[in-house]
């Protein structure tokens, strides 16, 4: 059965050396639970899959801080101190995509394709070393699929199948994730019978998910940003 | 005399029409929120997946899991849709989103853009800033005129790294707007007080006035 | 606004010699009305991008018995006598895709992809004079994006920004479809004011739909296949 | 003495596993769904769209609006769920179906599949069969070992044009079950009362025999 007790079991297998896809945008819709097992672990030179590997100290930005990690996909590292200072000082590697360049490379590795071209990026820095191709008129990159050894993703509400629904943006990467990696944890606020959710609103069917289990979540905040009734 | 933050701003809403799919970048244009002029129904895209974005939330209706792509606390508008970042970015490279209104470092006049790095200074990745530059139906710059040193930041070409080649169709400044035509840029109106001398002096590409 | 009275409204603008894509599989999830708008039309020479172009004389088939199609783009055309009798008489062009190509080049045409690498179709007489291309040990074909000027698709709830809900399998391939043509039109069972779909569960965003409008749908059944409860 | 269709059935059917993720071929691939081993749980996938799918409908369950990839009318099962086509067959290219059961029309001992046309003859057009025959981790063939002619449908190398190639693991005919090994056919299992012989005899490929 998919259904796992805790992060501890989820990540059997998980070992030094490995390539790990970790959902979320800046510290929202992180594995949280899973993230903190790692930190926990002692399992080192990792290969991070993420938008943004943490952020202000927190999320994956622990892993760094532990020196787990020795190379970084992502696309983003302001906000993220941890990550700068080690890529300045050449302690990690640090491969930066184009946003939607990251995302379309990890949905290519787990919908079977070996790579696409895009636009984005034609012209510069990202473009050295690529395939430059002409389609219709329009100039694109080459770009190859991205798979990891294992995912690890967040939802809002899961089956004892794996089927995954996703809250507000808390979705992000999950879902592209869990589709990507040999491996698929999934750590959800709730864990519901098989049956429970309406079949036309699963937002990730289970075959994607290989592990799941309930884990209550922080969510924290990065830019607490309000506004109050008075200025309305 | 130039304009300031506040009405660069509202200069800028006086572009969007009704209907518009807008994505704000981080920064100035955020700010742009605030001015989408009366009688016309915009909606925000934030490329962290959520389409439909509305204004900050009051204290009671703060929720951490529903932020913008600059990671700020935001609201659902009503007709809100939330989806993952291969979608979001769907949406943006395929041409559905109509205008992008994102900061600059450089604009040159045919069109490049620099915003997401200098070299050996500035270190934060790309995040989605490429993909949007090149991707929306319409790309619209705000920045400042001149850098603190008082170098022109409307270039004849690019000095700083690019972010998209060819994407930028108008800047807004302090001095005024500006559209990018190739071999020179166009202005198409200049701040209050704020002599075309002036601006083809803070102008490093070529500047050309319209009428 | 983009709600419009009916589908000869919304089929302004669609001229003979068009490419029309069309979701659907088979007659299931088939975009009822604006079919039989564009049979009564006199429109013609189209290109019907479409999995099936109709069944057993019915849906796009009529199309085909008007004399209306000069090209189909799809992946299967067994059970459809109008399309295997104008193809081997060499009056309609087909060009047969696999059906998992043709979803991904749909969806390419609406994402801005160029193309994209894929393994089906490698040592068939699909890869007849693509490039064949090696990635990571595996061998991949090219297939270019697909798109068109008019999108017909048919969902079950609709708001009025063009927000989508698909239900069952009638979903298959409208979502990718809306997100590939110049104008894309929506027909749906209910149309509902905004606000009234939940936002984590809306299948389709509006800003791919350009026009929509309520239609009743006859959804016919292509196999009748039942049990009895005594043979439980 | 060779197996009847509903004993070719229920053999691929003892080839599942508990917990496949199963796709069924038109024909007599479908009929595997009614020999599911006792004690396991398999899902099956419909490339239209469709993970989890159950039995024919009871006449008052009928919605002409869930159907297999057959486009016959069908149920959901517990846990079932809707997408649409690039998804559905992302499943399959990606390598998440675990079993595909495609029916053949020849199958050669280096695991190339022919079921998609023959010239001059058939037009139907691949449909999934390509994804499908390709993208599963397993692949097994159901067909008959001879044509009706009584030439050998199990060849040394294909004669009719291919569907993907070295895709399939097994196939199993009423004859027996049989792997694809590269340069032969190895037999698994002969039906009850097939002679090593006339397998030999009716298989175009080289033969050899377990243990």
């Amino acid at each position: 059965m998919k259904v796992v007790k805790d992060a501890r079991e989820a990540l059997q297998g998980l070992e030094s050396g490995m390539s790990v896809m970790s959902g979320g945008f800046g510290l929202c819709g992180n594995p949280e639970q899973c993230i903190k097992t790692l930190a926990e672990s002692g399992i080192k030179d990792l290969t991070i899959i993420s938008n943004n590997c943490g952020n202000q100290g927190r999320g994956l930005a622990a892993l760094l801080q532990n020196r787990q990690v020795s190379k970084v996909i992502c696309s983003f590292i302001g906000g993220n101190p941890d990550l700068a200072t080690q890529y300045l000082a050449g302690e990690v590697q640090v491969e930066l995509n184009p946003q939607g360049t990251l995302a379309e490379r990890i949905r290519a590795g787990g919908a079977g394709l070996g790579g696409f071209f895009t636009p984005t990026g034609v012209g510069t820095a990202v473009a050295d070393g690529k395939e430059l191709r002409e389609i219709d008129g329009r100039l694109y990159l080459f770009e190859k699929l991205l798979k990891a050894d294992f995912a690890l993703v967040r939802a809002a509400v899961g089956d004892k199948l794996g089927n995954l629904r996703f809250y507000r943006t808390s979705r992000n990467f999950n879902p592209l994730m869990a589709m990507a990696a040999r491996v698929t944890v999934a750590e959800v606020d709730t864990l519901v019978e098989v049956g429970e959710l309406d079949p036309d609103d699963i937002h990730l069917p289970g075959l994607f998910v290989d592990r799941i289990f309930e884990a209550s979540h922080e969510n924290p905040i990065e830019h607490r940003t309000v506004r109050t009734r008075e200025a309305r | 005399m130039s304009w300031s933050r506040e009405e660069q701003a509202r200069r800028a809403g006086a572009e969007l029409k009704d209907g518009d799919i807008v994505n704000l970048g981080i920064g100035l244009p955020t700010e742009v929120a605030n001015y989408v002029p009366r009688g016309i129904q915009v909606m925000f895209h934030s490329e962290n997946g959520l389409l439909g974005m509305g204004p900050f939330p009051y204290e009671d209706e703060l929720d951490p899991q529903i932020i913008n792509a600059g990671k700020q606390t935001v609201t659902l508008a009503p007709g809100a849709s939330l989806f993952d970042s291969a979608l979001s970015f769907a949406m943006i490279r395929g041409g559905h989103v109509d205008v992008a209104i994102l900061g600059g470092l450089e604009v040159a006049q045919n069109g490049d853009l620099a915003n997401w790095m200098i070299p050996g200074k500035m270190v934060t990745g790309m995040g989605g800033a490429m993909d949007l530059a090149g991707g929306a139906k319409k790309t619209l710059v705000m920045q400042t005129h001149t850098s603190k040193t008082g170098e022109s930041k409307l270039m004849d070409r690019l000095s700083l790294p690019p972010t998209a080649l060819g994407c930028v169709n108008r800047v807004i400044t302090e001095l005024g707007v500006f559209d990018c035509c190739g071999d020179h840029f166009l202005c198409l109106e200049l701040a209050p007080g704020v002599s075309r001398e002036e601006a083809v002096a803070r102008t490093k590409g070529e500047l050309r006035f319209a009428g």
